[in-house]
């Protein structure tokens, strides 16, 4: 069965390919985003067969490439993250036919979509480091294209792509050197060969290649510092695809972690753990200090992809420092928080990320200071981008909730321990994530409320009308899956444990149990039921409502302007902006954030108290990318016109060098 | 979740909602007997609340559906709390439903859908006060979240009923450094997040200032009647929870009537207790420039760090 | 610290003038059902004053007179007000003000014209920026004489429309 | 062109051309005057000469007390004025005022926006001219003053008021801001314009004393005072030294009731409200002394054209015991960190400003500038041995601090002038004179010096009354002050420290 799912998913995604390349307009963007959602949807019934089974799957081909085979192996740590991509991919799919019918409908990018979800979702398939980079690739090469599928629009495609093509590169040249390495220290190109041959590994060379994944799985992930491309690709992308990206791709990141560092290379010492953790901290409370700042809609979502993984990245580290210091009930907590996160956030992600091309198609902007009252006007993207919302920000009764609890627990128990690292980090750690998720909550009550509530402040989001029907559905699918797995978590809790099983350099033992309301911690004595909280919730209000109608409440409702202090006639002028929003937390943050103001006033000449014209800027640059990668970049250039010849922007060129890289990757792994 | 359980927990909300006004009522006086003057009586902001649910009921123009959701889940959440929180006996049926955590959680869940509110009629004022709420709420989170790790280190669970039965059986750690740490710091957190006197004044006409007034001048009628009695109401549940997880004292562990009614004499005296220091406190302290709200929460982090530290090293 | 802890102390009760066991008075305006019995919330509104009313306002919700122990309050909001007490011959700037004052006080409500001025635009009658008195622009429930009204008048007309 | 004549006496008038006003203005500015008024009058067409606009300025420099008067006459149905507000910011707002209120037409002006008569005023009808006639019908729906647009991403506007949440007068505070630094502050005021100085027109003098002591409700005695001096410089009265010595009495019982009512509302703005609770007490022990001495608990009644009279007078004890009771609650309040950190350094008005504005009283003293009608303008000899406190820093604290030190030396002078006087009517006929005559007073009320011109017809009427409160001058001060790095919840403090009257500014 799984490999009917699989086979059908290959057999989906080419017939995509095929149609996209042929069809014309009109019938392709249909005919694609049916059998791109096929593709995953059958991807996703594989996933759930493994999770649901506790089978595994391993095929070989291996004579498809002329210098190495394609093995499959599909375990439970791959199905959680293929599952992940289904999420996100099928809902998406569906979209992407009413987006791309005022969008991206160009062959390459029809072509590329379908190319990058089956990508995606074979990467966590591959069972060895052929297939791994070879698929890797595909996602690299199909994500590129789609991030420029837009760029005769958008200048600022074009940077993004510069960047997302440098970093990508920097991210496969790590990994191919380290699963290099790898292959050839263990002997063999399969993962079961490296794993019977990591007894030949001596600790200096799992360092190397540790540390060489963790920069290039990182990168991926779009964890700091590695992230600069991040939130520059993903907002320019067609939305489905950025939800794609944001909700699923990134992930990958984190899996290609877990596969090499934990599974392939068995785990290693505490400081492996501490230092996923540190760059997980430090990613969390950049990714949402930006995102919280940020007034373009779809780089706040890329910013909060940082945030998470981050959050992704604690609970990995967490889970690694757990379990290397011998307490593997608690790291497999750890880590059945950090992989229901990842569920969890490639549904709200991929959610807002729809939300946010809806919002983009409907109003021709992502800017928060030029939208406004759109609830009244898009009912239906309005209603799920606040489920995505409240889910994100991690409010119970949704998802992001039970994750974000989950990751508490493992966190909050690991006192009384006899390490005093753990003892210093996890409060740390505590810390970061009570106010990420505190800032979360800030940024996504700004990102709803000024984008869905009040005035309209532009004329562009006075005239905004819901999205068709095949987008809507996208949304609403998400939609209620955030809500299925806030109200049912506790499906996942034997399939989290098989996970947590396939992974035996890290956890072991059976995180959660459940009788299918409650869920209850192994070793722990904690419990939390989201149903029942739902339920409480939903209970309450309506004895409140039941109440407050006995009590003579009078029916009469009066409509009435907003209190104006009497005078002024309301308008959108006097609404609070994004900016405005953020910034006492900005000034809270200053010193972290270091924004640069300018305020201009412009006087008249006889008399400095008649003011002619105030102007005021602010503008706030990615930390990391202003100190670290600018300097950097600034050397590079002063090498000379080589460097400028490499980077003239000529996208033709780029997939030429993606292309030779290929070639040359597979001479290499083999 | 056992008949008994449910009953107390249904109990434990419908007096925390019924005392709450008396409460905030007592604060009021205490303020104007230290003023010099009489003051209205206690049960006046219940005369108030019956009032307001008889007036005319008025929806801002240009509001969305959250305008008139909001009152409902901020009181919502707010008496859900009151039914987890063990106030009255450890046997609340709700108490495995949701944890300290859940308890923090649900408890933003109102400010934000207040917050939402406050930027729904699309006047300054209001997202003047959502964007100083949800401010002072994200950088309240760390304090309250390590607080809890504090608590949690000592007792091995962070389930409320755990924690208090845990303080019962060692009195002494009611004592200990760590404990009072996380109290100092949890008592920080409860003023900021209830509005209180030096973050926030609960009795100023003033809309520049305002935090949580000003997210609400667009309520009337019964709407506000909500927004007031779930703000009395999260008074009560932040003192309660003061009260009962560090002097968990006098709370019933079985849900016998009697010792209902004998825990409930107990968590009144506390909150009156409570309530009375925060009034007078208030008296003597001014209000602070807004942009020093962050260094008095910061403050408090730092104690409800040291509060896990301590306990670490001292366990 | 200490010294306020003095102060309080020496100071003592300051209220006192108002007869507190005079016990609740029939109220002239409101009969016992009535919604705003016990409890009303005002908004001042200054609709062209000088002044002189707010200041003896002012004093009636301070300390030596304390309305506020029979249940009258002020508030920010007219959408949390019952009453709008309004001073001054109105204006014609202020005229507009007013009226949507008004609308946005949720009802059932009270206007109460609180001085001369308010009542019949007193010394400012005839001005050509007073429109007029404020029973001209809104409906008026209850007029407060004076220029200005003593707080023991403002506290004994407040009394009257509470009930207590 | 003729040169400027040089003024050696107090009182005089210059008979200037239009095209000489510039002059005249810039050398008596140079010569240490400051413009205290400028008062436009509509003289109708008689036998002598063809129907005008004629507009005096009344330039005052002192000690010693010295006033001049700058007259300029423009024909009515070309009333063309030569702007001076490149060289004075005070006058180019005056000037609006007659623009808006006569129609005279400015020229050279920066910012001719209308100042007085808000947007849903009629054009071209200029009620304080005396054929100005009823007034036509109005558009209430109309609101368009033309505020400053700030520019740039995430820039919005707070609107406040007329009506406010608190007991405070109507006025229209529009803020650009972004999140809480305010980036730009307009005061749109006037909503309380009633047209007072029309009503005086026409008038027996002892009339006027009804409206100028409605003026400013908390400025009875200040008003009044002045418009009694400005009466009695026309009219050629001296009132009997008792009645100017229970006049200056009177002025400083003003002053301290309402600096103690600030002291304990600025307290009341940072949370403090106990301070409040403490100064509202002894505000209300203060009033009560008012309706003893004069029998009006704002102290109307005091003060007459010819006089002044008291039923009663306290004595020091009474005064040292307040004085110490303030003193206490002042300590309190400087006790307390918050409080002090909330006052010290928020909304900085720098002398230089509050020089180039022409800011009076209070806020100019807290400012560093020495300037107090009582010294440079008396009305009497009872200023001999007057300091006037002046502090420097320019914030809330110093317009705090100034205001305790001012309560200190009120209760001196009226405990040293109680020596002088006992309780009584002390009035001499006051019979104005025939023929146009004209009169000028100055007083330093409590938030500053009050100007006030009269004007008598051949009967002996009031034909004109120009008023000027304090505030005029020191409105524009306050978002001055703002501009620095003030954050929005710091306004309602700032504007408090300055208290600045609408009633008295809006007339």
């Amino acid at each position: 069965m799984i490999g009917g799912a699989l086979a059908l998913a290959a057999g989906a995604a080419l017939f995509a390919i095929a149609v996209g390349a042929v069809l014309p307009v009109r019938q392709r963007v249909v005919w694609v985003g049916l059998f791109t959602a096929l593709c995953a949807g059958a991807g996703g019934v594989a996933a759930a067969a493994v999770l649901a089974g506790g089978n595994t799957f391993t095929a070989d081909f291996p004579d498809l490439f002329p210098l190495g085979g394609v093995r499959i192996e599909f375990d439970a740590l791959s199905a959680i993250f293929v599952l992940a991509t289904a999420v996100v991919a099928v809902p998406a799919a569906i979209y992407g036919i009413g987006y791309s019918a005022r969008g991206p409908s160009s062959r390459p990018a029809q072509v590329a979509w379908p190319l990058l979800v089956w990508g995606v979702m074979m990467v966590p398939a591959a069972g060895n480091v052929t297939g791994l980079i070879a698929f890797w690739e595909l996602m690299a090469l199909s994500s590129f294209v789609l991030v420029l599928a837009e760029h005769h629009h958008n200048p600022e495609a074009r940077t993004a792509a510069q960047w997302y093509a440098s970093m990508t590169h920097l991210s496969l040249l790590t990994i191919v050197l380290a699963l290099a390495v790898l292959a050839h220290q263990a002997g063999g190109d399969s993962f079961t060969a490296i794993r019977a041959g990591t007894d030949h590994i001596g600790p200096t060379t799992a360092t190397v290649v540790f540390l060489l994944s963790l920069v290039g799985f990182g990168a991926k992930a779009g964890v700091a510092p590695l992230h600069v491309w991040l939130p520059r690709a993903h907002p320019e992308a067609p939305s489905h695809v950025s939800a794609l990206m944001s909700g699923a791709m990134v992930a990958l990141g984190v899996y290609g972690l877990i596969r090499v560092g934990w599974d392939l290379l068995g785990g290693g010492p505490t400081w492996w753990g501490a230092t996923v953790l540190a760059v997980g901290l430090v990613s969390a409370m950049f990714g949402i200090l930006h995102a919280l700042i940020s007034s373009d809609l779809k780089r706040l979502l890329a910013y909060s992809t940082t945030e998470n993984m981050g959050l992704v990245f604690i609970g990995v580290g967490a889970a690694g420092m757990f379990a290397s210091s011998g307490n593997q009930p608690l790291a497999s907590v750890a880590l059945a928080a950090s992989m229901l996160l990842v569920v969890n956030h490639a549904a709200f992600k991929g959610l807002l990320f729809l939300g946010a091309g809806s919002i983009l198609s409907a109003t021709g902007t992502r800017d928060l200071d030029r939208l406004g009252g759109l609830a009244r006007r898009m009912p239906v993207t309005a209603a799920t981008f606040a489920v995505g919302s409240l889910a994100i920000a991690a409010l119970p009764p949704l998802n992001g909730f039970v994750s974000e609890w989950l990751l508490l627990q493992s966190l909050v128990h690991s006192l009384p321990s006899n390490a005093a690292v753990v003892a210093v980090a996890m409060p740390v750690a505590v810390a970061v994530v009570a106010l990420t998720g505190g800032l979360a909550a800030a940024t996504f009550v700004k990102a709803f409320g000024t984008t869905f509530l009040a005035l309209p402040r532009t004329v562009e989001a006075d005239q905004a009308h819901e999205s068709p029907r095949t987008m809507q559905i996208g949304l609403i699918a998400l939609a209620g899956v955030c809500v299925a797995l806030a109200l049912a978590p506790t499906a996942l809790a034997a399939p989290l444990q098989r996970v947590s099983l396939a992974v035996g350099g890290l956890a072991d033992g059976r995180p959660i149990h459940t009788n299918g309301v409650y869920l209850q911690l192994s070793g722990i004595e904690a419990g939390l039921s989201p149903l029942l909280l739902a339920t409480g919730l939903a209970v309450m209000m309506v004895a409140v409502l039941v109440v407050v109608r006995r009590g003579r409440l009078r029916r009469t409702v009066r409509d009435i302007p907003a209190w104006g202090c009497g005078r002024t006639v309301q308008t959108a002028r006097m609404e609070y902006t994004a900016t405005s929003f953020a910034e006492p937390l900005q000034r809270v943050f200053d010193d972290v954030l270091h924004p640069e103001i300018d305020i201009d006033v412009d006087h008249r000449t006889e008399s400095r108290h008649y003011v002619q014209a105030i102007r005021y800027r602010m503008h706030i640059r990615d930390g990391f990318e202003h100190r670290l990668y600018l300097p950097v970049l600034s050397v590079v250039r002063r090498w000379g016109d080589g460097a400028r010849r490499v980077q003239n922007g000529s996208i033709h060129r780029y997939l030429a060098y993606s292309l030779i890289t290929l070639i040359v990757v597979l001479v290499v792994s083999r | 979740m056992s008949p008994t359980g449910i009953a107390v927990a249904v109990l434990q909300v419908v007096l925390s909602i019924a005392s709450a006004p008396f409460l905030v009522g007592m604060m009021r006086l205490i303020r104007a007997r230290l003023e010099g003057r009489v003051g209205a009586p206690i049960r006046q902001p219940w005369r108030d609340l019956r009032k307001l649910f008889r007036k005319e009921r008025m929806v801002s123009t240009n509001t969305s559906i959250v305008f008139s959701l909001a009152p409902l889940v901020l009181l919502a959440s707010a008496a859900l709390v009151a039914g987890i929180v063990p106030f009255l006996s450890t046997t609340s049926a709700l108490d495995q439903v949701g944890d300290l955590f859940a308890v923090v959680y649900l408890l933003l869940l109102g400010t934000v859908f207040l917050s939402l509110a406050g930027l729904d009629a699309g006047t300054a004022f209001g997202g003047m006060g959502s964007s100083r709420e949800m401010t002072i709420a994200a950088i309240a989170e760390p304090t309250l979240l390590v607080a809890i790790f504090a608590l949690s280190v000592s007792t091995g669970s962070s389930n409320l009923g755990a924690i208090v039965a845990d303080t019962l059986a060692h009195p002494s750690r009611a004592a200990s450094p760590a404990s009072m740490l996380a109290f100092s710091a949890l008592a920080v957190v409860t003023i900021a997040e209830t509005g209180r006197i030096p973050v926030d004044n609960p009795s100023t006409h003033l809309e520049l200032t305002m935090i949580h007034e000003a997210m609400i001048l667009e309520y009337s009628g019964p709407d506000l009647a909500l927004v007031e009695l779930a703000a009395h109401l999260r008074l009560v549940v932040f003192l309660g929870l003061l009260a009962n997880l560090f002097f968990p004292w006098g709370i019933a562990t079985t849900a016998q009537p009697l010792h209902l009614v004998a825990a409930a004499g107990a968590v009144a005296v506390k909150l009156i207790v409570l309530a009375a220091v925060i009034a007078v406190i208030e008296v003597f302290i001014a209000k602070v420039r807004l942009f020093r709200v962050p260094e008095l929460l910061a403050a408090s982090f730092v104690l409800a760090f040291l509060a896990v530290t301590v306990s670490f090293f001292l366990v | 610290m200490l010294k306020l802890l003095r102060k309080i102390v020496q100071t003592g009760r300051v209220t006192g003038t108002v007869p507190l066991d005079a016990g609740p008075r029939p109220s002239l305006l409101l009969n016992a059902a009535h919604p705003l019995r016990g409890s009303v919330q005002i908004r001042q509104v200054d609709a062209g004053s000088c002044n002189g009313c707010e200041t003896e306002f002012a004093a009636a919700f301070g300390p030596v007179y304390d309305v506020e122990r029979f249940g009258v309050r002020l508030v920010a909001s007219p959408r949390h007000a019952d009453a709008l007490v309004v001073t001054g011959p109105v204006t014609r700037n202020m005229a507009v003000p007013l009226v949507k004052t008004f609308e946005a006080t949720p009802g059932p409500k009270l206007v109460i014209a609180l001085g001369d001025c308010a009542r019949d635009c007193g010394v400012f009658a005839g001005g050509y920026g007073v429109a007029g008195s404020v029973a001209d622009v809104v409906p008026v429930d209850v007029e407060i004489p004076g220029c200005p009204p003593t707080p023991d008048d403002i506290v004994a007309s407040l009394r009257r429309v509470v009930g207590r | 062109m003729t040169s400027p004549a040089v003024p050696d006496r107090a009182d005089s008038v210059i008979d200037a051309d239009v095209a000489d006003l510039g002059v005249n203005f810039t050398y008596l500015s140079s010569a240490g005057y400051r413009l205290a008024l400028v008062a436009a009058h509509h003289d109708l067409a008689d036998d002598k000469q063809p129907a005008t606009i004629r507009v005096v300025y009344v330039m005052v420099a002192g000690p010693p007390d010295t006033r001049v008067e700058i007259h300029v006459r423009l024909p009515i149905d070309a009333p063309d004025l030569p702007s001076l507000a490149d060289v004075s910011f005070t006058a180019g707002r005056f000037e609006r005022e007659m623009q808006d209120l006569f129609g005279i037409h400015l020229t050279g002006h920066h910012q001719p926006a209308r100042l007085v008569l808000h947007q849903h005023w009629p054009d071209g009808w200029y009620p304080m001219r005396h054929d100005a006639g009823p007034p036509p019908s109005f558009d209430n729906e109309t609101e368009s003053y033309p505020f400053l647009t700030v520019e740039g991403p995430g820039v919005y506007e707070i609107p406040v008021g007329p009506v406010h949440a608190g007991i405070i007068e109507p006025g229209h505070f529009r803020f650009s801001v972004v999140g809480e630094t305010i980036l730009n502050v307009k005061a749109r005021l006037w909503f309380v314009h009633k047209g007072i100085e029309r009503l005086f027109e026409g008038r027996r003098p002892q009339g006027g004393v009804e409206l100028a002591e409605r003026i400013s409700g908390d400025s009875a005695v200040g008003h009044n005072l002045t418009y009694c001096l400005a009466v009695e410089n026309a009219a050629a009265c001296t009132p009997p030294h008792e009645a100017q010595v229970i006049r200056a009495i009177l002025l400083e019982f003003e002053r301290i009731y309402n600096h103690v009512t600030d002291l304990g509302a600025m307290g009341n703005d940072v949370g403090f409200g106990i301070a409040h609770a403490h100064t509202m007490r002894i505000r209300e022990q203060l009033l009560r002394l008012n309706a003893r001495i004069t029998g009006h608990r704002l102290l109307r009644g005091g003060v007459v054209p010819g006089g002044a009279l008291v039923d009663w007078l306290p004595d020091a004890t009474t005064l040292h015991e307040i004085r110490a009771d303030v003193h206490q609650v002042v300590d309190i309040m400087l006790a307390n960190a918050t409080v002090v950190d909330r006052f010290t350094g928020t909304a900085v008005l720098v002398k230089d400003d509050a020089t180039q504005i022409g800011t009076l009283g209070y806020v100019a003293r807290a400012s560093g500038l020495d300037i107090d009608a009582r010294r440079d303008h008396p009305f009497a000899d009872l200023y001999e041995h007057l300091s006037v406190p002046i502090l420097t820093d320019g914030d809330v604290m110093s317009r705090f601090k100034i205001r305790v030190a001012e309560i200190d030396c009120s209760i001196e002078l009226i405990v040293e002038l109680l020596q002088r006087v006992l309780p009584g009517d002390y009035r001499s006929a006051f019979d104005p004179l025939d023929g146009p005559r004209h009169g000028v007073g100055l007083v330093e009320g409590w938030r500053g010096t009050i100007a006030h011109r009269i004007e008598l017809d051949t009967h002996g009427n009031l034909s004109r009354v120009k008023i000027v409160d304090p505030s005029f001058f020191n409105w524009p001060a306050l978002p001055v002050a703002l501009a620095g790095d003030t954050i929005v919840p710091d306004f309602p403090l700032a504007n408090k420290s300055f208290n600045l009257s609408y009633a008295g500014n809006d007339l």
